[in-house]
């Protein structure tokens, strides 16, 4: 199974050495479940600044961050932002 | 008090300049800058004047709290009749030029009539004078600062001035103030090019003071800012990334409209992100972003500061632009981007550069660019027009090219400057104009962002985000998190937003404090620097006023509740990929809700009642 | 242990806060053209830098003014300006090789950074912490110090 | 170790305080001619204008300042040195002599009074001392006509409390512009028309042939080749010379001052001088000369008195030579080589209807000097750019063609 996880804005820095701009692309055995809270656990990105969490660019509201991703799934992460 | 209680009235027709009483009746309705001005020229000027002539008026408006330590507080707005839209026009403007306004001592400028010949305003506190400027006549923005800052060597003198597409007759022609702030949208700067006034040069050492109660305020502007600071959009993405942070955002939800908003993704998003403007670049190995910078006052710092490397195409031999100037923010590069199908950042800085230089609204000359563009590709327009360039989507020598063009006002450059809705008329396709009453969309497609679609349809001056920023609750979570792609509840959302952000653009503070204020937080520094009481309901009444003041000036304007509509493509034509795959907006469920939530007719007319209530002008 | 001014022009936006927090607390409105701190834009550069009196220990100003007005709080060691004393004769604004104390033509006196009296307006006003008010020995003064070792004699005596 | 100080100026105030801080024990005297105590002449013009009263001219303000730092302050006059004995002799005083270890001469200088029939007139005032001051501040009445013979830096400073008191008032100048030694041409026409817009008569290019009494209305200026002018006041400002005549075969004189080594020391090592009446190095030309200027003189004193505590303690590089004034409120300024040097480029830029202007003058990528006038914030760089030697590198082309990007500048070269 793989997986694209993807670190935005002040997030980048978490991401491991080598990964191509904002993503790295995980490598799962077929069978092996993970959730998007498994992955910012092994990341080590900080809870406070887990904001926006994307699986496939919708929105995963916090109570839904320990339902297993999917083969193919990009999830996306970012801090709180805004612009305009 | 805060206000100074003075506004300058120039009548460029006899040349005249003199001084009289801010209206502080109306200051108490209307706040000031948006709400106050939109209330003098309602009261001064006819709706159904031509906005590029000499009955139409102009006016430069500061808030009450311009020029004071609250955190952004050096915001003025421009605001006269568009000749984009036909609608009212209200541009905001940040950099240093309001606050040295009110510095001087005034309020407002209000500018009526006509010149004989180039002009310039010079204030030095409160001496006024119009100088002759023949000499600046035919000169770039930048030309022009440089030429007055040595004409009068004094390098505080803060300068507002149109270039040379507002001479040119560029209908999305902005004012520049500070080299690149902008009043940028609805054409304001070919308002003041009609009127033949060139420039506004300020000087003001007087100060702002009169705030009612001083150690309240400073004690709640202090407390404030720290909201603000420690707020993770205002006081870190927004330094770090600049509004840029989004463009990886909205691709991601499935809402960055690509190729005249053809498509809802696109595919080189991150090339032209506030993330790749960090990265080294492969040419000089610097990265785009020299570093942030605030507007007077501002502890946020959103703007950007940025070079383009010496050896890109676009400013080879030109070493006028190696130096840095104000980079790229996300509707800007969105617009000259990604909805030209363009992917390189150094093109998109050059001709954002451009749009400062000239002063041209960046949003409505990438879409319109990005219009040409699939004109060209429906072979509507050929190379006939263009004198040989492929205008191509994705090409970046074609979009330096318009650039050039309309900044100077050369061949297909004047076409160009009409605007999307203009030029798509003028070849026969007018469907591909992405414009609500004439003025071009921004950077979200209301497809995949639902309340944004009622957003653009409502706003009093045309497709605008600013009016009614719902992408911060429908994507962002700010203040609460609602879904982007359902109708449910965006009408309340929309007219919400609507009403305090008309009362935020009249206080002479930025919108972006809004990411981390509330109008809770904002009503203190509000009650502790004006006379009188001011609560959260007061401004939200002031809000609404304004906005339905606005309203009505379009309606005698000759506009009309059908006019609050959308491009067929975006009814029609579904998105088609990412999480609105599939979708269109659904614009004709939420508006009978909105009006029915401002009390109008359910043809969008204002009624007696919501007249009464806001003790609106007859 | 004495404080100072430090400033970091690496972190500065420009937003003139400082200029406002300074004016004000010195002349009751805001008003940049008054303050005592001056935030210098290096357009091209893409570069601020906040500016103001380094409280040197030489203090040229003080030295150079012939009545006296001009001492050193013992408690801040910051050269104050007694405006009851100055007679406004401007020898002092071009004494400072610094360029940091200047004439203010409407009072007809000369104005300087003071500290505020311990309690810098200025550096509680940064909101980037490009000018902080800290321990001297982190300021980086000898910087300056060994300037002004360069420039003047006095300065030199005195060691 | 007896220290013993002649005049009461800055110079010599500062020289003892230096002493005192460097020794607690030493004797220290200061000897000055003037009845009050220690003042400073550069208040004078705030004087006359009425912004303070005499106390506010006082160098310093406590009564027992220099009681309580045991300083002796004697009021006698200097008649003579005799350097090999090691005495002062003294007049007007308790004292006829005073003996030292070490003697710093700070006497200042004194107006000069120039060679003209009728100059010693009882309508004629110098404007040197705070007698004088009096005597003018009673002379003159609204609508009285006054003439002002000299527009140098001192005639000039007090024009704004002439003007103020409403005095009708004319110019004489000799040289071809005002304030020739200290400004140039383009600076000095502007303050003309300064002054003429404020209702004052300059003539320059102009002789006084004689002062003729006119009985009671006063007297009658004449100018050479020119009108005779009415006047019921008379004020002298033609120049000032050191008060070194005193001297004269004790050390060696330069220019009617004491020639002043890098030590401050004279010719006689035990004899030092400071301040106005001391002929001192020139740090811009290297050359020695008579800087008549507060922060000289401050400098001065305290390398004189470091070195009368230990010879050779430490030298002098030499003073820049800067000058700032006030015009009734026009602002002028000069510093060190204000007149350029041969081959040096220069940046320049005048606001003539603003009453603007500046002049850089460099020397390869250096700042040596300038003018400027109607500029007031951070003139101060200036010195701070001339004295610290800073190669200006691309910034000279910059300052040539905007020569008010000074601060930029400065920062720029010392803060990169």
């Amino acid at each position: 199974m793989q997986v694209t996880f993807k670190l935005f804005a002040t997030l980048m820095r978490h991401l491991p050495p080598g990964a191509k701009r904002h993503a790295v692309t995980l490598e799962f055995g077929a069978g092996e479940a993970v959730t998007p809270n498994q992955l910012i656990e092994r990341f080590a990105v900080p809870r406070s600044e887990v904001h926006l969490v994307l699986v496939n660019g919708v929105y995963l509201a916090e109570d839904g961050r320990d339902t297993p991703l999917r083969d193919g799934d990009q999830l996306a992460i970012w801090p709180p932002v805004a612009g305009g | 008090m805060a206000w100074a209680k003075k506004l300058l009235r120039v009548n460029l027709a006899k040349g005249e300049v003199a001084s009289e009483p801010l209206n502080m009746e109306w200051a108490g309705e209307y706040i000031g800058q948006r709400g106050l001005a939109t209330r003098y020229l309602v009261a001064e000027t006819d709706p159904k004047c031509d906005p590029l002539g000499a009955d139409n008026k102009m006016i430069f408006a500061t808030g009450p709290l311009t020029g004071t330590a609250v955190s952004t507080g050096g915001r003025y707005s421009v605001i006269t009749k568009s000749p984009l839209t036909g609608a009212v026009a209200c541009s905001n403007s940040g950099g240093f030029l309001g606050a040295e306004l009110k510095s001087a001592g005034w309020d407002m400028i209000i500018f009526e009539g006509k010149s004989p010949k180039p002009v310039m305003l010079r204030i030095v506190n409160e001496r006024a004078e119009l100088v002759d400027a023949a000499d600046l006549w035919g000169k770039s923005v930048w030309e022009t600062d440089k030429l007055i800052h040595d004409k009068y060597q004094d390098a505080q003198i803060r300068i507002a001035a149109v270039g040379r597409a507002a001479e040119s007759g560029c209908l999305y022609s902005a004012i520049i103030n500070d080299l690149h702030r902008a009043a940028g949208r609805s054409g304001v700067g070919a308002v003041m090019a009609s009127k033949n006034l060139k420039a506004v040069a300020v000087r003001g050492s007087r100060g702002v003071g009169g705030v009612k109660d001083p150690a309240r305020f400073m004690k709640s502007v202090a407390e404030q800012k720290k909201v603000l600071a420690e707020n993770p959009v205002t006081g870190k993405g927004l330094p770090a990334l600049g509004t840029q942070v989004l463009m990886n955002v909205v691709n991601e939800i499935g809402a960055l409209p690509a190729n005249n908003m053809r498509d809802v993704q696109f595919d080189g998003a991150s090339k032209i992100s506030g993330e790749a403007m960090l990265e080294p670049r492969p040419g000089d190995g610097k990265p785009n972003l020299t570093t942030n910078a605030a507007c007077f006052g501002c502890t946020i710092a959103c703007g950007r500061i940025s070079t383009i490397d010496k050896n890109h195409f676009s400013v080879e031999n030109k070493p006028e632009y190696w130096g840095n100037s104000g980079g790229l923010e996300y509707e800007a590069a969105w617009a000259m981007g990604a909805d030209t199908g363009v992917s390189d950042m150094d093109a998109i800085t050059y001709t954002n550069f451009i749009c400062n230089e000239d002063g041209m609204d960046p949003i409505s000359f990438g879409a319109t660019v990005a219009a040409a563009m699939e004109l060209f590709e429906l072979g509507a327009i050929t190379t006939k027009q263009t004198g040989g360039v492929e205008l191509k989507f994705g090409s970046a020598e074609a979009l330096t090219w318009c650039a050039d063009q309309v900044a100077t006002g050369q061949g297909f450059g004047k076409e160009l400057g009409l605007g999307s809705k203009r030029l798509c008329e003028k070849y026969g396709h007018p469907e591909l104009s992405m414009t609500v009453k004439g003025q071009e969309f921004p950077a979200y497609d209301p497809r995949g962002i639902q309340g944004m679609g009622l957003t653009y349809a409502t706003s009093n001056r045309g497709a605008c985000h600013l009016r009614s920023y719902t992408v911060a609750s429908e994507v962002l979570g700010i203040p609460e998190k609602t879904d982007p792609l359902v109708t449910d509840g965006k009408a309340g959302l929309v007219k919400a937003f609507q009403d305090a952000t008309a009362a935020v653009d009249s206080l002479g503070i930025c919108v972006f404090t809004t990411f981390a204020w509330t109008l809770d937080n904002i009503a203190p520094q509000v009650d502790a620097a004006c006379d009188g009481e001011w609560s959260v309901d007061r401004l939200l009444e002031a809000g609404e006023r304004i906005w339905n003041l606005e309203r009505d000036y379009n309606m005698k304007a000759g506009i009309s509740g059908a006019d609050d509509k959308l491009p067929e493509r975006l009814l029609k034509e579904a998105a088609k990929t990412g999480p609105a795959k599939g979708k269109v907006n659904g614009l004709e469920k939420m508006l009978p809700e909105y009006y029915k939530l401002r009390g109008w007719t359910k043809d969008g007319q204002l009624t007696d009642k919501v007249r009464k209530q806001f003790a609106l002008p007859a | 242990m004495q404080r100072s001014l430090y400033i970091d022009a690496d972190k500065c936006t420009g937003c003139l806060q400082c200029e406002m927090a300074c004016s004000f607390e010195n002349e009751g409105v805001f008003n940049p053209a008054k303050s005592r701190i001056k935030v210098f834009n290096f357009h091209q550069e893409g570069r601020f830098v906040p500016y103001t009196c380094t409280q040197c220990d030489e203090a040229w100003c003080m030295a150079a003014c012939p009545v006296d007005a001009i001492t050193m709080n013992r408690e801040t060691g910051a050269m104050e300006v007694s405006d009851a004393t100055c007679v406004g004769c401007k020898v002092c604004t071009i004494a400072c090789p610094f360029g940091t104390i200047n004439y203010n033509q409407d009072s007809g006196k000369v104005i300087k950074c003071d500290l505020c009296g311990g309690d810098p307006e200025c550096a509680k006003a940064c909101p980037t912490e490009a000018i902080t008010y800290v321990d001297a020995d982190a300021t980086g003064l000898d910087k300056m110090r060994a300037w002004a070792e360069k420039t003047d004699n006095a300065a030199k005596a005195a060691h | 170790m007896r220290h013993v100080i002649l005049g009461a100026g800055p110079a010599g105030v500062v020289a003892a305080e230096t002493l005192r801080g460097l020794d607690a024990d030493a004797s220290i005297s200061i000897i000055g001619d003037e009845p009050e105590p220690p003042y400073s002449r550069m208040a004078i013009p705030y004087l006359l204008s009425g912004r303070i009263e005499e106390r506010g001219t006082h160098l310093r303000k406590r009564g027992d300042y220099f009681a309580g730092r045991g300083i002796e302050v004697v009021r006698a006059r200097a008649e003579k040195v005799d350097a090999k004995a090691k005495r002062v002799h003294l007049s007007g005083g308790k004292s006829k002599t005073a003996d030292y270890d070490k003697l710093l001469v700070a006497t200042g200088a004194r107006p000069l009074t120039p060679p003209i029939p009728g100059i010693d007139h009882a309508r004629v005032s110098s404007c040197w001392t705070l007698e004088d001051a009096r005597k003018i501040l009673a002379g003159i009445k609204n609508g009285a006509p006054v003439v002002l013979i000299g527009a140098g830096f001192i005639g000039c400073i007090i024009l704004e409390s002439l003007v103020a008191a409403g005095a009708k008032l004319t110019i004489i100048e000799m040289g071809e512009r005002m304030v020739p030694r200290m400004l140039d041409q383009t600076c000095g026409e502007l303050l003309q028309k300064w002054c003429e817009q404020k209702g004052v008569r300059v003539l320059t290019g102009a002789q006084v042939a004689a002062i003729e009494d006119a009985g009671k209305s006063g007297v009658s200026v004449q100018i050479k080749d020119g009108p005779a002018i009415p006047a019921e006041l008379v004020i002298s400002a033609t120049g000032v010379r050191a008060n070194a005549g005193f001297l004269e075969g004790a050390v060696k004189l330069q220019d009617g001052a004491v020639l002043a080594d890098e030590r401050l020391a004279s010719s006689d090592p035990d004899i030092f001088a400071a301040g106005d009446v001391a002929c001192g190095k020139d740090f811009s030309s290297g050359e020695y000369s008579v800087q008549a200027i507060q922060p000289t003189a401050v400098e001065h004193a305290r390398i004189a008195a470091h070195n009368m505590r230990q010879s050779g303690a430490v030298r002098h590089r030499g003073a820049v030579p800067m000058n700032v004034l006030d015009t009734i409120g026009l602002i002028s300024s000069s510093y060190g080589l204000w007149r350029g040097v041969d081959g040096g480029d220069s940046g320049a830029l005048l606001d003539a209807p603003g009453f603007r202007y500046i002049c850089l003058r460099f020397a390869e990528d250096r700042l040596v000097g300038a003018n400027t006038l109607g500029l007031t914030q951070h003139i101060g760089v200036i010195r701070g750019l001339i004295q610290g030697r800073f190669a200006l590198g691309k910034w000279k082309q910059r300052l040539v063609e905007n020569p008010l990007q000074l601060m930029e500048a400065y920062l720029a070269v010392t803060q990169a």
